[in-house]
């Protein structure tokens, strides 16, 4: 049983954060890791919506949440949030856009920063899960079909018959039930 | 150059961890009582060495008897205080302290110049049997306890 | 106008075919109705002279932008390749001037604007219509592939898309089978056909052509030989529109979807017996029904066999050689009877 | 027997060195020498341009009663058994005065005894560790007696202890002491009468930035790879291997790996929960032992004065 640690204050996630670290095996050992982890964080605060593979993703994603709330927390006069800023984000210019853009962002949103959702993976590929990595609020179109109630796609037009003629075929066998017991009644 | 010093670690031709400090065979120990041979071996810079563990362990733990080699000689002694790592509220000490025995339980010296810990009071006084030695002799000559 | 037709088409005749008899296997029938589809197309191309540019405003992801495209030339296909590829491979239909649905592949007349439709857009109605009209096009293709040289295979026509009935059909004239009850191992062979076919990723071109040229097209296929004059009557041009997939060449209204890989599950799941009133001149007829769903559909294989065995039952649209008489189950178990 | 007197008349001279309360300082600086006590929360609240969340002041409270924040390894986790503990954590509080100390703080610890004569056993230190969360928590005390290093690991929450009374306190400038063990004795030295230094109300607690000096090589750890402030003479004993090794196995990136501090902390929205749940009494028994404490120095003058 360890001790918490007091001396950092830390906002809470809001993801779900795996309870051990990936190695993510590299040759440069610890420091290769975090140096793959920079690049992706730099990459998705660059173009805020990158295809890769899961694990990266997963570990990355970590990473920009933490810096992103560190920013929200601290703000950009304090010096090792700064210090952490410019380490994370290989590209200078971005370390402007974290305060200035995607601070005021999400200052006041009530979920998590990135979203990460499942890619296809591509046919006759290595067993490989692809993911795509998001900030929110990014300009792009949506990613994933809101729209999977629209009763007018083709697949629940389908099915919403299937539904009805079932429905039809039960209603007419209990009507011929109903029947049949009248008729057997006045025999009885 | 990095690499080749984790190499060499992941070969694990030594050991890197920390330590346990245990008290075993040809172990160094510090006489801590005033016995003219005791003092002496100190003096040349010869503490005495454990040749025996009387204990199924064979692990010296607090109270323990031991025998040791000391300036050519054998001499039996006890456990006063050790460097292993303890349980809640028993010291802990910097060194493994002895104090010498004859075989009657009787200390060599006549004093005791460092702490001990108390829990040795209920330990010897177990150990001492009526027909055996009389350990508590040693409780005695110590000047203070912790 | 029609001079070159004329000419093209009475020298083919001196080529391929015996003016007398004009008895044609069904694989020489398609090779020639493809060339002669391509010929007018090519001729088509051809005459429309100077090329004049239209705008096209494009509305949509992922920004509105104005593209200047050619005349009678350029399709909603050719704006989607400007875009990217996944507008190429996703959409549907076009959309011009928010009212007129547009085939990919028929080339734009004059200046609009222009939305590109695939099957997630929030109103896909006339997508799902062209989708199942595509279905029972590729069906026909399908079955006149499936059968050998031996069997005679003369497609007679599929009614208008029905979704809530629960299935794509044909009606196929199968002269050479007279009571033909297919195995769950044919009708396999069928699907696995469809996929094949499906897989290849195959556009569906669009034709307008003249009367004569069709029923020359059509020449051995009484059926269709006998639909064309009122197919063209009742458009407002006097044409009549073809539909070209892979070799397969088609008579309907359209529109359709832009190729064929956009038909993602599918399985031909059953084919029953028409038998004609005593009037009409054609016995009977197959009625082929499939299901299928659009490529990127992501259903359970429960539900989806909830849909197979929907599909298997008799499709309850109006049959075309007996008109009045209800095509229901009842009937159908009739006729297995008399002709057993 | 001889012994007992000499305790006895210890204790006496512990009540009037009490009353005179003579300064006592051997190593560490001045008390006049206060510096922030958490500069890191202190400097970022006037200068940030953009406004930092608004803290909850209970926050605070970590600093003093670490343990009640539980262990922030996923593993262990479990909100029912953390309660109960927190819940026995506080009955035994109202039950003895557990004061606030931290590393590097001078505590007396009375124990009850079986073993000792006097059936209770007193022991004076400085805290070189506080480990351990809930009702496991721990400490170790260390001090030299008769030139013999003795360190003794209690329980915070054991039933067995009778007092701990912190004899002065303040903070090192690192978060754990064990270099202590190689240091030169009078480091860790501490008279087992020493008199509690009574702080004044609402200071700070000081820093004693206070260097040790280490005994020449061997030592029990690699102290020098440890990045350890309260160390002065570290580069003394070091071979040039030792600090060629030393600049290889430095991790400069571990400080920027946000996960690593994030796994080890409990984040801001559970600890509120936490200490809102013990606010309460902790805040009760803190004014009532302060209450009592100021009667006691009233009171005790009496004595010499009859």
């Amino acid at each position: 049983m360890n001790q918490a640690e007091v001396t950092k204050l830390v906002s809470k996630l809001r993801i779900k954060i795996p309870p051990k670290h990936r190695k993510m095996s590299s040759p440069e050992g610890p420091e290769g890791r975090m140096n793959k982890l920079r690049k992706t964080v730099t990459g998705l605060f660059k173009y805020e919506r990158i295809e890769l593979n899961h694990n990266r993703a997963d570990e990355a994603r970590q990473y920009a949440e933490r810096l992103i709330a560190e920013a929200i927390n601290h703000g950009d006069c304090h010096k090792p949030t700064m210090e952490m800023a410019d380490y994370w984000l290989l590209e200078k210019e971005l370390v402007h856009k974290l305060f200035k853009v995607l601070v005021p962002r999400y200052e006041n949103s009530n979920t998590a920063y990135t979203r990460m959702l499942r890619a296809p993976r591509p046919e006759y590929s290595y067993n490989t899960e692809k993911t795509v990595l998001e900030l929110r609020g990014n300009p792009y179109p949506p990613l994933h079909n809101k729209q999977a109630n629209n009763r007018q796609l083709l697949q629940n037009i389908l099915l919403d018959a299937a539904k009805y003629e079932y429905r039809q075929t039960k209603y007419a066998e209990m009507a011929e039930n109903i029947g049949k017991n009248e008729q057997e009644k006045p025999s009885v | 150059m990095l690499r080749r010093l984790l190499a060499t670690n992941t070969l694990r031709g030594f050991h890197t961890t920390a330590c346990m400090n245990e008290v075993r065979l040809l172990t160094r120990l510090r006489v801590v009582d005033n016995s003219e041979i005791g003092k002496r071996a100190m003096a040349e810079g010869k503490p005495p060495k454990v040749i025996c563990v009387y204990n199924k362990q064979r692990v010296g733990y607090i109270g323990d008897r031991v025998m040791v080699a000391i300036k050519g000689e054998k001499k039996k002694g006890i456990l006063v205080g050790l460097k292993q790592k303890q349980s809640v509220r028993v010291p802990k000490f910097d060194s493994n302290n002895v104090v010498l025995i004859d075989d009657s339980g009787t200390p060599l010296g006549t004093r005791i110049h460092v702490p001990i810990p108390t829990i040795l009071r209920t330990i010897l006084k177990q150990r001492t049997h009526a027909k055996g030695a009389d350990y508590t002799k040693l409780l005695g000559i110590a000047t203070r306890f912790v | 106008m029609k001079k070159p037709v004329m000419y093209l088409s009475s020298s083919l005749f001196g080529k391929l075919l015996p003016r007398s008899k004009r008895y044609l296997s069904t694989k020489e029938a398609i090779e020639r109705r493809s060339h002669l589809f391509n010929l007018e197309k090519k001729r088509q191309l051809e005459n429309v002279g100077r090329i004049e540019k239209i705008e096209v405003n494009y509305k949509g992801v992922p920004k509105d932008c104005t593209l200047v495209m050619n005349r009678n030339i350029s399709t909603p296909y050719d704006c989607a390749k400007h875009l990217t590829q996944w507008h190429t491979e996703s959409s549907v239909l076009a959309l011009l001037d928010g009212t007129i649905h547009w085939d990919m592949h028929r080339p734009l007349t004059e200046n609009c604007t222009l939305e590109l439709q695939n099957f997630t857009v929030s109103d896909p109605h006339q997508v799902n219509k062209a989708f199942w009209r595509s279905c029972s096009l590729v069906l026909g293709a399908c079955a006149t592939v499936a059968f050998k040289d031996t069997v005679a295979v003369k497609l007679h026509s599929f009614p208008g898309p029905d979704i809530r009935s629960g299935s794509f059909i044909y009606d196929i004239d199968l002269p050479s089978l007279p009571d033909w009850k297919p195995t769950q191992q044919e009708l396999h062979t069928l699907s696995a056909e469809y996929v094949m076919l499906s897989r290849k990723a195959l556009p569906i071109e669009r034709l307008e052509v003249s009367e004569e040229l069709a029923l020359e097209m059509f020449v051995e296929n009484e059926h269709k030989t006998k639909q064309i004059p009122s197919i063209a009557r009742s458009n407002a041009n006097g044409k009549v529109t073809l539909y070209k997939v892979d070799k397969y060449v088609d008579i309907s209204k359209g529109p359709m979807i832009s190729h064929t890989a956009q038909i993602g599950k599918v399985s031909v799941t059953s084919v029953h017996q028409l038998v004609g009133t005593p009037e009409s001149d054609v016995n009977q007829l197959y009625r082929f029904q499939g299901v299928a769903l659009p490529t990127g559909v992501v259903l359970n294989h429960f539900a989806y066999s909830i849909l197979i065995e929907r599909a298997k039952k008799l499709n309850p649209a109006r049959s075309p050689i007996n008109p009045f008489g209800e095509p229901s189950h009842t009937t159908h178990k009739e006729n297995i009877a008399a002709t057993a | 027997m001889s012994l007992a007197i000499r305790k006895c008349s210890s204790d006496l001279l512990s009540i009037t060195k009490w009353v005179v309360r003579r300064e006592y300082r051997l190593l560490s600086t001045l008390p006049e020498n206060i510096e922030p006590a958490n500069t890191d929360v202190d400097e970022k609240a006037p200068r940030t341009g953009r406004r930092p969340r608004l803290q909850n002041p209970v926050l605070e409270y970590r600093h003093i009663y670490p343990e009640f924040l539980p262990d922030p390894n996923p593993k262990w986790r479990n909100s029912l058994r953390e309660k109960l503990e927190r819940a026995d954590m506080l009955k035994r509080r109202a039950k003895i005065d557990i004061p606030e100390f931290y590393v590097g703080s001078i505590l007396a610890v009375t124990v009850s005894d079986p073993h000792a004569q006097g059936k209770t056993n007193r022991f004076v230190g400085i805290c070189i560790d506080r480990k351990g969360c809930g009702l496991r928590a721990q400490f170790i005390l260390r001090n030299v007696v008769d030139h013999q290093g003795v360190e003794v690991r209690y329980d915070l929450y054991d039933p067995i202890i009778q007092s701990i009374q912190v004899l002065r306190l303040e903070k090192r400038l690192d978060d754990e002491l064990f270099y202590l063990r190689d240091a030169l004795p009078e480091y860790s030295t501490f008279p087992f009468d020493m008199d509690p230094e009574v702080l004044p109300d609402g200071t700070p607690v000081p820093i004693n930035d206070v260097q040790v000096k280490l005994k020449p090589r061997p030592w029990l750890e690699r102290w020098e790879r440890q990045e350890l402030k309260g160390v002065s003479n570290i580069e003394e004993h070091l071979k040039e291997k030792d600090r060629k090794r030393r600049e290889l196995r430095k991790e400069p990136w571990e400080k920027y790996d946000l996960m690593k501090q994030y796994r080890r902390t409990i984040p801001i929205e559970e600890q509120s929960e936490i200490w809102g749940e013990v606010y309460n009494q902790l805040q009760q028994m803190h004014v009532s032992r302060r209450k009592v404490a100021r009667k006691r120095v009233l009171a005790t003058p009496k004595p010499q004065l009859g």
